[in-house]
């Protein structure tokens, strides 16, 4: 494919692919180190495994799943319908309904494989505007001290002063029960952890030599920003990132549980749990098997996150 | 005043880089409301001169206030008094931004090779840099566009990936798709928004004009997401994607083979290879480490090169192959050092004049051999009498000088050696000597020895200490 | 008579079983340090020079390191080595017919000298008359003095006691949260145990007394005392004896505490006033001071009498009464602490045995840190690179008082050290370490005059000298030892120096050189050896 | 003296972290989508009793004199009426605080002690089987909800024992239902039946609580064993601790006395942190045990937007939260002599 950019230079895509791997030849055999490391690490394996195994469920749960809800909209909300089968209540687990049915019969097996994807939507629509907003906010007050500095700590202290779960149930109760707002609720209360992640970083990183050097030669504060302490400072916030997904699913069903997320009856794990609790010694599967289903998400994320701690490491990468 | 054994034309060498009585004293904050309490006199009044060619070793134990002084001359810091020239000009109070131009020729090589060069980068980006910063001035919408799309891609990713979840409307669920989108687009613009106010704020407001462009599209593209369906958000992103590829690696390739050819050829000059290139930093040796810190000095090709104890972090072998390189860059290049360093062995060897420096201040100067043949000031000769020599038969009578190195925040009154001098007579304790002039350039601060050769008697006046 | 050997290391091989591989930091080391005599080891990054002191202590962090052979012995007597020295020959011949030759340890000779062994026994069972002979061959045989067959209570008691080791950070080689005081006294209290309860005694005997006494002080400030003193009267009017007090009091300086019962210094170390045994501080127990400082007498004396005492067992088990008693012992080992910091040239060690760690300068510290480690008066001290963190003048204080105490206590010191000119300075033998093997030994003189091995030649050269009419004439280029350090994993064959050396031979790439000694006392370790003639003036 | 300039700074650190708690607060409180007087007076309210709930409480006045007014308010403790029973708020935090605190206390005891213990000896103990169960603990202890763990240990006591006739531990409120509560002396039931020397209630109450406790205390105790082993490790890895190996001490020694005491600061630091979430915690478990402790009460709050009783809570935790890591710091710094004597 030949892109024809500037009056007179044809550049072939395939020979600047071919420079490009030349260039980042060896960035690429970092990568391939780190991948080496990565499989050494036989938890870190079992993680990437719970994963993957979360996200083929989310997708794949219209073709897994025995029953199946259907859409209604209802006040503007669109809410989940599962059916009702009589005669088939508090089925104890066997083959045919492998965590057994609930109080209207549904099957339990396919509203957990259903509530995957929802779990996984939350944890996406808070970690990655969460980090990306703390992690900016961090920079610039680690970067440009002064008052800048003072003011962004100050908020994030006083967001962190908060107990966070307490503060999400406040938002969610003030806005209202519907896990769109739990999911601004979460964002609210977890940026200020990467904020000061973040200033942390980048403070010991400005101290540096080579940060240094690098102002020596002339390099202009935002070149220093974004070329050399930015890099650097990544590492933990990916690290965080991927362990803060498990939190945060954590959280969310937490506040499903308490009935501040999905509306009843969704094929939510936390709504699922609750509704579990009035029949618990009568269907105890009801509330065990979506909690077991929260715990192996949040597990995975948690190995992937200490596997990725080693492997970003310098000093543990030798 | 021809240096040591080099050949040199007579006419005298233009000084490129001069103190005049700099000093550089940090405010010590302290007490509850952070008041500042006393000030660490790190150097406190020293002038210095650097001709053309030369090599001028400044030499000191630590908290002599040494590395404080380079950073002064190099304008790191701000000198709290007294003026910095340089090539003549007085570089003490210009605007950042000019003194960001004069350091094409006025570069610096760390001490510590393994944390002086960025971990994350190519030998080859770390030793294009000076060039890139200097050269490519005219590109502000590079740095723009790099955050502009990686904050666009990273509202696209949760909203895609979101919308991948949601691909199967019977999957699509409580969230509904409307609420999400608004969240997700919500997210991106207000990122967009920070993350350009942040590089507006770090490039200087002045420059507004670069980025204006970058934000509507930014904005426009996250309003296609508002109202994009469901399938389109994979366009879009790829859209973005290749955008973002479009700028950036077509920008680096054009730019990219006239500075590689440069960085090839420097780093030959200091004896490393072409397959070195683009390594990372930790796969080399202490030794090769500080060979691409000289490399990265040499690039903008400057007149004066600060070497802060360049070698005093190497083994004994791979030092002689460092300072053999430095002479050797020097008759080649026509450089000029100011060796920072507190191995006396290594001043012997390389350095054509010598200052000492002890408690911020300079206390003796002069050529190499004169200082070294007979030192007049005390401490010299309890520095040298001290330094270990390589011959077991050198075993002369050691000169141990008793006490610690004299707390920075209060150093003792008058000559701030006399503490521990053994020399130390009445007016040491009250009048700070000055530099006596023994000839031939060879000056020393100490009453003592002033008096010895009659050039002090009790009755001249000297200035009177000034009571810290 | 020469003095007798305090270290003998034979064959020391230390390998790092690392993930890429294993890495050989020791390939058979071979050394010998004799008291009163400073050997130094000296070598580039990753010779192997402090994995060598660290395995004489073994030390080696074991996960990754294991020390695979060889045998350090420790003060071995004369005659017990002379009959080792047979036994060995036997044992290696034994040891050679079953192929058995690489990193030999005690074990395996004492295993093939297995009949030797046991026909010993049985002769010292019966004999009566030749009877220590017998014990000094079984010793022999059995290699006892060898460190590394030592159970690891038998090593503990040993390091700190009989081997000390001060490091290169002073920075960070002591722990920020305790007094110098205290660490110090902490070493005391683990090996010197006993001399510390025949202080504690001597300290309740005065406390007793000064108590029956009636004997009430206070600590004041030597100005206080001074004007407590003359309170209002003028000097001359002081009897006699108080006059004397007076004039002894005016020799301290101001700020100092004196104990107001006798009128001499009492520091704010103890509780108690070290000359007149009055207590000084506020006494929450004073009613009962009486009945437990005679409980403690008992205990003491008890613990004085025998080890294993089971009341002492039980008291040091409670956790409580541990820190009762530890506190009596640590209060005498901080005194002699005091007395060690004096003898490192500290100024005012009472003051400084009270400050932490960070509140001290480099050299300072350092200084502490020989005082902790010479507490028990080693025989021999192991010193890594003891002042290459600190300045040029702080270096000179550290190593002539490195010298004095050697000779005062006629100790072996072990100096490693990359800086040639130190070991030049200090030491009387010296080593050179070339990536984990001895390339060159002798004495000072010959190693800096008449080196042989072409490495030690290629460093001397390398360095650059400052003497008056240096040889060297100034900015000329130095001379460079080709090529790099090899790389542990995979050293190269043979000779580990013969890819870098300009008098490499075809025999340097196979056969590995073997230290044998071209002159008297100076070993090299290489098949074509730098002729005198060449060395340096 | 470098201490209590140490104290004194922290304190006026406080200060603008507290405004700015009340400050979002009332942020919270103006977020309200509904009219809070119709939340509170129901939607049959005639329009003069809506006015008059207007004035009493100056939602009519422009925003910063309602905040000031509402600082007055909260300062002077009168939180206003409670949405959930219409008692004052500040008559409900009394009853119901003791009783979370009980919980939270005893949890505490049972998490700091077995979490450090753990956490040294795993830290000493590398890759032995100490090392991996007190590793498992730590990965899989953090990603348990503490409401789930509740659940299945109901569950699993009543299930289970039931068949084998242990049914002993109780399951639900503080006290059997038979039982007087003793008469309050601190509100904690253990204490006052201890005061009250009635045993029989005194053992009741603290089988009521073991479970509970428990709940709360496994979340606390992975994280606290989690950093604990981490600041072990890193102490371990420093220079004088090899110094400390080379004066001859054991192994046991060098850990417990040298490095364990200079691992107090991670652990003072976490022990913080676990208090904020063990009030997060006690939600949860006060839901599953229907323990009437805060946690519920916020709850119940929450769930019929009982928007006084929300914000007064709030404010409560934060105080709580922030003083006990006031506490926290200042022990930290009396404990490392480099912060107390104004080391670098």
């Amino acid at each position: 494919m030949v892109v024809e950019v500037e009056e007179g230079t044809v550049v072939s895509l395939k020979s600047s692919w071919r420079r490009f791997l030349q260039d980042h030849a060896s960035r690429i055999s970092e990568l391939k180190y780190s991948l080496f490391l990565f499989r050494k690490n036989r938890l870190a394996v079992l993680g990437l495994g719970l994963i993957l195994g979360v996200i083929a469920i989310a997708l794949l749960a219209p073709y897994l799943a025995i029953d199946h809800p259907d859409l209604a909209v209802i006040n503007g909300e669109i809410q989940q319908r599962w059916g009702i089968y009589a005669g088939q209540e508090f089925l104890p687990p066997s083959l045919g309904h492998p965590f057994g049915t609930d109080n209207f019969g549904v099957d339990w097996y396919s509203k957990v494989l259903y509530g995957a994807g929802v779990s996984l939507q939350v944890g996406l629509l808070v970690v990655i505007p969460a980090s990306l907003l703390g992690s900016l906010l961090g920079l610039l007050a680690g970067f440009r001290g002064g008052i800048v500095e003072e003011i962004i700590m100050r908020i994030a202290d006083i967001f962190l002063s908060i107990p966070s779960l307490i503060l999400a149930i406040a938002i969610t109760a003030v806005l209202g029960r519907s896990l769109v707002h739990v999911t601004y609720a979460l964002i609210i209360t977890w940026w200020p952890w990467y904020t000061r992640l973040v200033r942390g970083q980048v403070l010991t990183i400005k101290e540096r030599q080579f940060v240094e050097s690098a102002k020596s030669v002339g390099a202009s504060p935002s070149r220093l920003m974004l070329r050399h302490i930015m890099p650097n400072s990544i590492s933990p916030v990916i690290v965080q990132a991927s362990m803060d997904f498990g939190y945060v699913i954590l959280t969310a069903a937490g506040l499903g549980f308490l009935g501040l997320g999905a509306p009843p009856g969704t094929a939510e794990w936390g709504v699922m749990i609750s509704e579990g609790i009035n029949y618990l010694f009568q269907a105890p599967w009801m509330s065990a098997f979506p909690g077991l289903a929260i715990v192996l998400a949040v597990l995975g994320f948690n190995l992937i996150g200490d596997g990725l701690r080693d492997i970003l490491d310098p000093r543990l990468r030798r | 005043m021809t240096n040591g054994g080099r050949a040199q034309a007579d006419e005298p060498e233009e000084v490129l880089l001069a103190a005049e009585d700099v000093a550089m004293h940090f405010p010590v904050r302290g007490g509850l409301l952070r008041t500042v309490q006393g000030h660490v006199m790190a150097v406190d009044g020293v002038s210095l001169q650097v001709r053309r060619g030369e090599t001028v070793a400044v030499v000191g134990e630590s908290g002599s206030g040494k590395t404080t002084l380079a950073r002064l001359l190099l304008r790191l810091l701000d000198p709290s008094g007294g003026k910095v020239f340089f090539m003549g000009r007085d570089i003490t109070t210009q605007r950042l931004r000019v003194v960001r131009e004069e350091r094409r020729h006025l570069q610096m090589v760390f001490q510590d090779p393994m944390s002086s060069l960025d971990p994350r980068m190519t030998i080859k980006n770390i030793v294009a840099e000076p060039l890139v910063v200097h050269e490519d001035r005219g590109r502000p919408g590079r740095t723009i566009a790099v955050l502009a799309i990686l904050f666009v891609l990273g509202g696209l990713a949760s909203v895609g990936l979101g919308g991948l979840l949601l691909l199967d409307s019977a999957v699509l669920g409580p969230m509904g798709l409307s609420p999400s989108v608004d969240a997700a687009g919500m997210a991106s613009v207000a990122l967009l928004v920070l993350g350009v106010l942040g590089v507006a704020g770090g490039r200087g407001l002045w420059r507004l004009q670069g980025w204006a462009w970058w934000f509507l599209a930014g904005v426009t593209v996250a309003q296609l997401v508002e109202w994009a369906l469901l399938g389109v958000w994979i366009g879009v992103g790829a859209t973005a994607f290749l955008l973002g590829y479009l700028v950036l690696v077509r920008k680096r390739l054009r730019s990219g083979e006239e500075i590689t050819r440069r960085v090839v050829a420097l780093l030959e000059l200091v004896g490393l290879k072409k397959e070195h290139l683009n390594r990372f930093p930790h796969e080399f040796s202490g030794g090769q480490r500080q060979r691409i810190n000289i490399a990265r000095a040499l690039a903008l090709n400057p007149d004066v090169i600060i070497l802060d104890e360049p070698t005093s972090a190497l083994d004994v072998s791979v030092q002689a192959q460092i300072l053999n390189l430095l002479t050797e860059l020097q008759d080649r290049l026509g450089l000029t050092y100011l060796f920072i360093t507190h191995d006396l062995s290594v001043v012997y060897h390389i350095a054509d004049r010598v200052s000492v420096m002890y408690a911020g201040k300079i206390v003796e100067l002069g050529d190499t051999e004169e200082i070294f043949r007979e030192p007049l000031h005390p401490y010299t000769k309890a520095l040298i009498s001290a330094a270990p020599v390589a011959d077991p038969r050198m075993k002369s009578e050691r000169i141990v000088l008793e006490g610690e190195v004299p707390s920075p925040t209060h150093p003792p009154s008058g000559c701030r050696f006399h503490p521990r001098c053994w020399l130390a007579f009445d007016p040491c304790s009250k009048l700070e000597p000055e530099l006596f002039d023994a000839g031939n350039g060879h000056r020393f601060a100490c009453f003592a020895t002033a008096r010895d050769r009659g050039l002090w008697t009790s009755g001249t006046r000297s200035t009177p200490s000034t009571e810290q | 008579m020469a003095a007798p050997v305090v270290l003998r290391i034979e064959g020391l091989k230390t390998y790092f079983h690392t993930y890429e591989g294993t890495v050989r930091a020791l390939e058979g080391i071979d050394l010998e340090i004799r008291a009163g005599e400073t050997v130094g080891l000296v070598g580039e990054t990753g010779c192997g020079k402090s994995v060598t002191a660290l395995s004489v202590l073994r030390l080696v962090p074991s996960p990754p390191g294991k020390i695979e052979g060889g045998r350090v012995f420790l003060e071995e007597p004369e005659a017990v080595a002379a009959f080792r020295n047979q036994y060995d020959a036997i044992a290696f011949e034994r040891l050679r017919q079953k192929g058995v030759t690489e990193s030999i340890t005690s074990a395996q000779v004492e295993e093939a000298l297995e009949p030797e062994v046991r026909e010993l026994r049985a002769k010292l069972a019966t004999a009566k008359s030749k009877g220590d002979e017998f014990r000094l061959r079984l010793e022999a045989a059995t290699s006892a003095y060898d460190l590394l067959r030592k159970p690891i209570e038998e090593m503990r008691a040993i390091r700190g006691n009989k081997i000390s080791m001060i490091f290169q950070e002073p920075m960070t080689a002591m722990n920020p949260v305790f007094t110098v005081g205290e660490q110090i006294a902490e070493t005391l209290i683990l090996h010197r145990k006993a001399d510390l309860c025949r202080d504690v005694l001597k300290a309740i005997e005065l406390q007793l007394n000064a108590k029956a006494k009636r004997v009430r002080g206070k600590r004041v400030t030597v100005r206080e005392a001074k004007s407590r003193m003359l309170s209002g009267r003028s000097r001359n009017v002081l009897t006699q004896s108080e006059g004397e007090t007076y004039d002894g009091l005016t020799g301290l300086n101001e700020e100092d505490h004196v104990c107001t019962a006798c009128y001499r210094p009492a520091p704010p170390l103890w509780d108690y006033c070290p000359s007149c045994g009055a207590r000084l501080t506020f006494d929450v127990w004073a009613p009962f001071r009486g009945s437990i400082t005679t409980v403690e007498r008992k205990l003491y004396s008890r613990m004085l009498a025998d080890k294993e005492d089971q009341l002492v067992d039980f008291v040091d088990s409670v956790w409580i009464l541990r820190r009762l008693v530890r506190r009596r012992l640590r209060d005498e080992g901080v005194r002699r602490a005091v007395e060690m910091l004096r003898e490192v040239k500290i100024p005012d060690p009472e003051r400084l045995a009270a400050r932490y760690p960070f509140e001290l300068s480099g050299g300072m510290r350092q200084r502490a840190m020989i005082a902790m480690m010479m507490a028990c008066n080693p025989r021999i001290l192991i010193a890594d690179e003891p002042t290459t963190a600190l300045d040029v003048t702080v270096e000179a204080q550290i190593l002539k008082i490195m010298r004095e105490l050697k000779e005062k206590t006629n100790m072996a010191i072990l100096l490693i050290t990359h800086d040639l000119g130190v070991v030049a300075e200090v030491c009387d033998k010296v080593g050179v370490m070339y990536a984990g093997a001895i390339a060159e030994f002798g004495t000072a003189d010959q190693v800096f005059r008449r080196m042989m091995h072409p490495y030690t030649h290629g460093l001397m050269q390398s360095i650059p000298r400052f003497m008056a009419g240096a040889s060297q004439d100034r900015k000329k280029d130095l001379y460079i030892i080709q090529g790099t350090v090899p790389n542990l994993l995979h050293p190269p064959a043979g000779c580990r120096f013969h890819p870098r050396c300009p008098r490499a031979l075809e025999k340097c790439k196979e056969v590995v050189p073997i230290l044998t000694a071209l002159e008297p006392g100076h070993l090299v370790a290489c098949h074509n050896p730098v002729p005198v003639s060449e060395a340096i003036p | 003296m470098k201490l209590w300039e140490y104290v004194v700074r922290r304190l006026i650190a406080l200060i603008p972290v507290i405004i700015g708690v009340t400050v979002i607060a009332f942020i919270l409180w103006k977020a309200i989508p509904i009219d809070p007087a119709i939340a509170y007076l129901g939607p049959k309210a005639r329009p003069d009793q809506i006015a008059a709930f207007h004035a009493q409480w100056h939602l009519d006045d422009p925003l910063p004199s309602q905040y000031f007014f509402y600082l007055g308010r909260l300062v002077t403790g009168d939180w206003g009426p409670s949405f959930v029973n219409h008692f004052p708020v500040i008559d409900n935090l009394a009853i119901f605080l003791p009783a979370t605190m009980e919980l939270t206390i005893f949890a505490m005891v049972f998490a700091l002690p077995v979490g450090i213990y753990l956490g040294i000896v795993s830290a000493m103990k590398h890759d032995r089987w100490v090392d991996h169960v007190s590793r498992f603990i730590a990965i899989v202890g953090v990603a348990i909800p503490i409401y789930w763990l509740g659940i299945m240990l109901k569950i699993f006591f009543h299930e289970n024992l039931a068949v084998i006739g242990l049914n002993v531990l109780p399951l639900d409120g503080r006290l059997e239902s038979t039982l007087t509560p003793p008469p309050t002396v601190t509100g904690f039931y253990t204490v006052d039946s201890l005061l009250a020397l009635n045993l029989t209630t005194f053992i009741d109450a603290i089988k009521h609580l073991l479970l509970p406790a428990f709940t709360l205390g496994f979340a606390q105790l992975a994280i606290i064993l989690r950093m604990t082993r981490s600041g072990m490790l890193e102490v371990l890895g420093q220079d004088f601790i090899r110094t400390a190996r080379a004066k001859g001490l054991s192994e046991k020694e060098v850990v417990f006395r040298h490095a364990f005491r200079n691992a107090t600061n991670a652990t003072l630091t976490v022990s913080g942190l676990t208090v904020g979430s063990a009030f997060a915690g006690d939600v949860y478990v006060e839901t599953i045990y229907s323990w009437n402790g805060i946690g519920r009460y916020f709850l119940q709050a929450a769930l019929h937007a009982g928007f006084t009783d929300l914000l007064a809570y709030l404010f409560i935790i934060t105080i709580f939260y922030v003083s006990a890591n006031l506490v926290i710091d200042i022990l930290y710094a009396a404990l490392d002599p480099q912060v107390r004597l104004g080391g670098s």
